[in-house]
């Protein structure tokens, strides 16, 4: 008889350990809240990954296309886990969906419930859905994703567009404290997809500190070197409606000490990660501890980042804490193994 | 709106004319460009002059200009000015920094990547102490070689601010141009001359005559180098080169043509 | 004229040497015959632009490359060698320069071929030498030691590097190639002095800059640079610094009792050339070696020592 | 251009779904003094059903209650003096409306200016004051409603050191039993400009004019909006949530229209400080940055504001623009003052703009007032006191 084991979330770190678990010949549930399998990436439509800038469909739909044919798992649509208790060793859960509920016994769980885009619209001075022109950097992957990379306000290409970083990250004010890592990639990544698309639009990045970690640091590098990037160091205190249709980025040029007011024809935020609603909710379903931060928290962050503190429930991606979707990948990897193990072992 | 002269300054009265902004509590923390004062003004028939009227102007910058950055992009000294990241490794390694706190490489570089014209007018009599020695250059981690910098700054003041450059930076000027009017000119340089000329120009003439320069003239006389100095010369047939060499400056599509009519 | 024989190369003189700094010239050819290989000046040369062309595009690269032009063209030589640190780095520069960039490569070419001058277009593939990475690669510490004939035992000199003999390393290469000096801390005058028989002091600003380039029109940086220089190595117990660059020579020893006038004494110490202490050490005379030549009287304390 | 400014009068009208999520280290002071309440640490003023509430949402998505009904007027030390039409349009909107309320004159100022512009006050001091004042609407068994700005802000700031400090609350309670009061503190601390918000619509029932041609555009007080600003008012229809909603709401509601503009988020100049002792960067403030911005990219008729000093500062200082070739003009007023002329009220009698500097007869002339027949009354007026006649008021007061 094989194992049974639930994975909760399908984006990349779900799929993955799904697809993993499956290969191993293990009966998987894989429970998605939405319509779709992709998480994140799929259903804002991300067209490009950083670091090596190819096709996010490479790596998302290469794992929905694996996790679809795979044999052993059964894929539950916007559905989710309404109930969930301990069985000795094992988990007894009810997965509702709009087809009615099922009570399952499982070896053990992988959740994988990822994050949520920060709202911009929650920190009233960047005027977010105020102006048209500013969008953050969801909007912008989106915009891309369909081909339609214009001015929102009148449809014209923008000549001069300002990325503004730490948006809902390392800031008090709206309660996140944290630097959700990838923002920074993303935002340089972006910047040198405009500057490709539309070579006279100038691109500026006002930054506190830029943070492409290891070799995402290439792309930082290029995007300045090779695609005349600015950046500017200060972070932006307030965006109001500037001359001939533009929005003023109000801020501190910290470098040399004195304000300024700049038009912009757009304006890009990147918003950063939040453990979002779903994260409070999956803790107190399964009974697994909720980090100071609103992600879930792992038994122990260095030694098993993939473990919760609930023996037999494991942890993978985005639901930890901001990380890359090649991270998530990996430690959907890692969850799966982790996950197995505690079932055999229990059988 | 009216304006009324009156003669202060020559009324007798010993009462002394107040200093623009003078009245202003916090005056020593206002630049003296922001203050705008007139000192006989009367507006509809109202005497508002002096501190009545001051306003005191903004100094918010509200422009990034990038063609400014492009200039400089295209010359030969200037071009890596896309890659500075503003971590300070230049003023940190820099020769001339310590000796003058308002010399700063890095804000020089970030001046002209964002086209800030308005604040680098502030530095133009400092920006030139450049000695050239290169631990800027040599410690930079992104090789913008911001000692070659300096001199795309030295082209950008003389372009933008000619009348500054004139008046703060004439001697500068003046020995640039002896030192290119022999190189170019005459293909080599003449050490004695380019030495007493410059001291010529400083207005210091009189220094010549001094006993550490009669000294040296006399020490050099004596042992003969003075007329190795005369027998210097010029290269071969160099008017090919000194012409080659202008018209590649004026036909430059850069700011260093701006100063190529040598 | 004639192309180069073996034990000979190609020597680009510069405006100072053949004038002024006639000293460092002559003994930097003395000692490099002593060891085996004779100087041969390019004809017909050309200044290098001193670095007061480097606003000028590609002309500032015209001007030293014309003269590794005539070493191809009339001494069959690529590479030049050469005793001052200004024209070294004037020349790598240009050479790195447009070894790494086509466009200012073409611009060089234009202008070569608006001259004239010569029938081929210019190609990188030559290198500038500094007299004491030359000396130092092609002949080596055992050379020196072995042409030393009075060694300037009891001799207590600070080796003064100055920025453009390893600054920068993107056009020197100081650092990269295995044999290049390395670019903070030189270390191939410290060696040859040792082989000399002298005593090299440590003092902080062996590669501290003389302010030398300003020093026509801006005395104030140089002379209050060249002072803690001086000091530093008169603290350290120096009897002379020793110098590989006619441009420093000007800031610190021409200069210097102007600099002893603001500064006061602590800022006086006699200055000579590497090559001169090496002619000395190689059995030349204090004459032939032209010590006399130097503002800061350098034959004193020679005297006193005994050499 | 005219993208331009069609864009800059939209944006006030801009909706947002977006639904307010609160900040989540931030704690509602509102419920903590309802603790305190019950647990018997102070007394509560609090809004009652004869209040005649109505709630609005603030920044953080909290619901305050803005009382409408028996209230008691807590007025501006400058703004009697300066703009003494600005009171007046209040009360007189409460008389159009019926309202019970008490003039105050047993009122002292709330000393905050003391505390902004030089800091020479102290927490126990300041906030001794604004028990005091509390407690004599909770005397009168009233709700305190305040015109003033700073009077508004510095409340907020008194409630929330009462609430969260003991030994501040011990310190007040023992003073105020000196003078024969108690510690008391309102439930919400309420700003006459929510007053106005909150009735918009019933202010505009009493409209007279079409306003759809007229250009404003607003000046948030700083400390509405900027103090504590956790505790003002913000609705997902007006600027999609993003600004301060009062005064703004009240325009759209008559029916102007009301456009954005550069500097905003600007402060007026005022700056406590620099208003005593440094003019000359009040006065440059205002040009450069607020009234140039309104008039250069708004074509504004007319700017709004809510507070007291705002209204001083921006209206006295334009005139001297002129010197340094400032030639925009706007003529500046309380947000309650526009919406008792639009409601008729007498130009001179009740808004009485004649103590304004800026020209504001084209702003009257446009929205169609007769400016010159009121002129022409109020200087009758005059003449027949001059001759000794009876002064009589020119608003109502409550039916005692």
């Amino acid at each position: 008889m094989s194992e049974n084991i639930l994975v909760i979330g399908g984006g990349p770190a779900g799929l993955n350990a799904a697809v993993m678990l499956s290969e191993l010949g293990v009966n998987v549930a894989l429970v998605e809240r939405d319509s779709f399998l992709g998480g994140n990436p799929k259903k804002f439509k991300y067209k490009f990954l950083f670091p090596d800038m190819q096709p996010a469909d490479n790596v998302i739909g290469e794992l929905i296309k694996r996790a679809e044919s795979g044999g052993n798992i059964k894929v539950y649509y916007s559905s989710e886990v309404s109930d969930f208790k301990e069985n000795g060793k094992k988990f007894d859960a009810v997965i509702k969906s709009a087809s009615g509920s099922e009570t399952k016994t499982f070896d053990s769980v992988i959740v994988a419930t990822g994050f949520e885009h920060f709202d911009p619209a929650r920190d009233a001075k960047y005027s977010y859905q105020l102006f048209d022109d500013v969008i953050d950097i969801k909007d912008l992957e989106r915009m891309m994703g369909e081909n339609n990379f214009v001015r929102p306000s009148n449809g014209k290409p923008p000549k001069k567009v300002a990325f503004i970083l730490c948006v809902g990250s390392r800031d008090r004010h709206v309660g996140n404290q944290y630097c959700s890592r990838v923002c920074c990639t993303v935002s340089v990544k972006q910047a040198i997809e405009m500057r490709e698309h539309f070579p006279d639009c100038e691109a500026y990045i006002f930054y506190m500190d830029i943070r492409t970690y290891g070799f995402f640091e290439d792309l930082y590098w290029k995007a300045m070197e090779e695609h005349d990037v600015q950046i500017v160091k200060g972070r932006i205190a307030e965006i109001t409606s500037g001359p001939d249709n533009t929005v003023v980025c109000k801020g501190e040029d910290t470098l040399l000490r004195g304000p300024f007011e700049i038009p912009f024809d757009m304006v890009v935020l990147a918003s950063g990660m939040e453990g979002g609603p779903q994260s409070p909710e999956i803790s107190s379903k399964l009974g697994i501890e909720l980090d100071e931060h609103g992600f879930l928290k792992p038994e122990n962050v260095t030694l098993s980042p993939f473990k919760s503190n609930k023996p037999g429930v494991f942890l993978a991606g985005a639901c930890t804490g901001p990380k890359a979707i090649s991270d998530s990948i990996t430690e959907g990897a890692a969850a799966a193994m982790n996950a197995y193990t505690y079932a055999v072992k229990n059988r | 709106m009216a304006i009324e002269k009156h003669d202060k300054e020559n009324s007798g009265g010993g009462r002394p004319v107040a200093e623009k902004g003078e009245h202003i509590v916090a005056r020593h923390l206002i630049e003296d460009d922001n203050i705008k004062e007139e000192k006989n003004l009367v507006i509809d028939g109202v005497d508002v002059s002096g501190r009545w009227n001051t306003f005191i102007i903004s100094r918010v910058n509200s422009e990034f200009d990038r063609s400014f950055f492009e200039e400089i992009k295209k010359t030969v000294a200037g071009s890596r000015i896309n890659r500075c990241w503003q971590c300070g490794m230049c003023t940190a390694s820099c020769t001339v920094t310590p000796l003058y706190r308002r010399f700063n490489p890095r804000a020089f570089i970030y001046m002209m990547q964002l086209g800030n014209l308005k604040e680098l007018k502030k530095y133009i009599d400092v920006a030139w102490r450049c000695v050239g020695c290169y631990k800027c250059s040599q410690r930079c981690p992104k090789q913008v070689n911001p000692a070659e910098m300096m001199e795309a700054l030295a082209l950008v003041i003389k372009k933008y601010f000619p009348e500054e450059v004139k008046t703060k930076l004439k001697l500068d000027e003046e020995v640039k141009k002896i030192y290119e009017d022999m190189i170019i000119g005459h293909g080599r340089l003449d050490l004695a001359k380019l030495h007493t000329y410059a001291i010529q120009k400083s207005g210091r003439t009189k220094e010549l005559l001094g006993k550490i320069e009669r000294d040296a003239i006399f020490k050099m006389v004596k042992d003969g180098r003075a007329f190795s100095v005369l027998r210097l010369g010029k290269p071969h047939n160099w008017s090919s080169s000194k012409e080659a060499m202008e018209n590649y400056l004026r036909k430059l599509n850069t700011i260093e043509n701006t100063e190529a009519g040598v | 004229m004639d192309k180069l024989k073996e034990n000979q190369a190609a020597y680009y003189p510069g405006c100072a040497l053949l004038t002024i700094d006639r000293a460092y010239n002559n003994s930097s050819k003395l000692v490099s015959k002593k060891m085996g290989i004779e100087l041969v000046e390019i004809p017909d040369y050309n200044c290098c632009g001193i670095g007061e062309m480097k606003s000028k595009g590609a002309a500032s690269m015209y001007m030293p490359l014309r003269n590794m032009m005539l070493a191809k063209n009339r001494l069959g030589s690529k590479n030049l060698v050469m005793a001052c640190s200004v024209c070294y780095h004037e020349f790598s520069r240009s050479i790195a320069r447009v070894k790494e960039n086509q466009n200012e490569l073409s611009a060089v070419n234009e202008i070569f071929k608006e001259a004239g001058e010569f029938n081929e277009e210019y190609i990188p593939d030559g290198e500038a030498r500094h007299i004491l990475e030359f000396l130092y690669n092609e002949k080596g510490v055992e050379e020196v030691k072995k042409n030393v004939v009075k060694p300037l035992k009891g001799l207590k000199v600070a080796p003064y590097y100055g920025c453009l003999y390893s600054r920068p390393s993107m056009y020197t290469f100081t650092d990269k190639k295995p044999k290049m000096d390395n670019s903070e801390r030189p270390r191939f005058m410290h060696e040859f002095l040792e082989a000399l028989g002298a005593e090299t002091v440590f003092y902080g600003n062996e590669v501290q800059c003389c302010g030398g380039r300003n020093v026509v029109q801006d005395e104030e940086t140089s002379f209050t640079l060249c002072s803690q220089t001086i000091s530093k190595a008169k603290k350290a117990g120096a009897d002379v610094i020793a110098l590989i660059c006619p441009k420093c020579a000007g800031a610190l020893d021409v200069n210097q009792p102007k600099i002893v006038e603001k500064f006061g004494k602590d800022s006086e110490l006699p200055i000579v050339y590497l090559t001169q202490l090496m002619a000395l050490a190689f059995g030349f005379s204090k004459k032939e070696a032209e010590f006399s030549d130097m503002i800061s009287e350098p034959l004193k304390v020679l005297n006193e020592k005994g050499f | 251009m005219a993208i331009e400014i069609s864009n800059r009068l939209g944006l006030a009208n801009v909706k947002s779904d977006y639904i307010h999520t609160a900040g989540r280290k931030l704690e509602d002071i509102h419920e903590r003094l309802l603790e305190l309440e019950a647990k018997g640490e102070v007394k509560v003023i609090h809004i009652k059903e004869e209040n005649k509430p109505i709630e609005a949402e603030t920044l953080l998505g909290w619901k305050k209650k803005i009382p409408t009904n028996k209230l008691w007027h807590h007025k501006s030390c400058g703004q009697c003096g300066n703009i003494p039409g600005y009171p007046v349009s209040l009360l007189w909107f409460m008389n159009q409306m019926g309202l019970e309320y008490v003039d105050e004159r047993n009122q002292t100022s709330c000393t905050a200016w003391n505390y902004h512009g030089s800091g020479t006050s102290n927490p126990v001091g300041l906030a001794a004051v604004a028990v005091r004042n509390w407690h004599r609407a909770y005397e009168l068994g009233l709700f305190p409603l305040f015109h003033c700005a700073t009077t508004f802000g510095d409340y907020k700031e008194m409630r929330n050191l009462l609430v969260e400090n003991k030994e501040l609350r011990d310190e007040v309670r023992r003073i105020m039993h000196k003078i024969g009061r108690e510690l008391v503190i309102p439930e919400y601390i309420v700003h006459y400009s929510e007053w106005v918000h909150v009735m918009r619509f019933e202010i505009a029932k009493l409209k007279k004019y079409d306003l759809s041609s007229i250009i404003a555009t607003v000046h948030p007080a700083c400390h509405t909006y900027k103090m504590i600003p956790e505790d003002c008012i913000y609705d997902k229809d007006i600027y999609a949530g993003k600004r301060t909603a009062v005064s703004t709401g009240v325009m759209l509601a008559l029916g102007a229209q009301v456009a954005d503009y550069s500097t905003w988020y600007d402060c007026c100049g005022f700056g406590f400080r620099h208003i005593l002792t440094e003019r000359e960067a009040s006065r440059s403030f205002v040009m450069d940055r607020k009234i140039r911005p309104m008039v250069r990219e708004a074509h504004s008729d007319v700017c709004i504001t809510q507070d007291t000093g705002c209204t001083t500062t921006l209206d006295k200082n334009q005139w001297i623009g002129k010197a340094m070739g400032y030639t925009e003009q706007v003529p500046v007023m309380a947000d309650v003052m526009f919406a008792a002329l639009a409601c008729g009220a007498d130009v001179f009698k009740i808004v009485q703009l004649q103590w304004h500097t800026t020209d504001w007869r084209p702003l009257c002339e446009k929205i169609g007032i007769d400016w010159k027949k009121s002129e022409e009354e109020y200087n009758a007026y005059l003449e027949e006191l001059k001759a000794g006649g009876k002064t009589v008021n020119l608003y109502e007061y409550p039916k005692s």
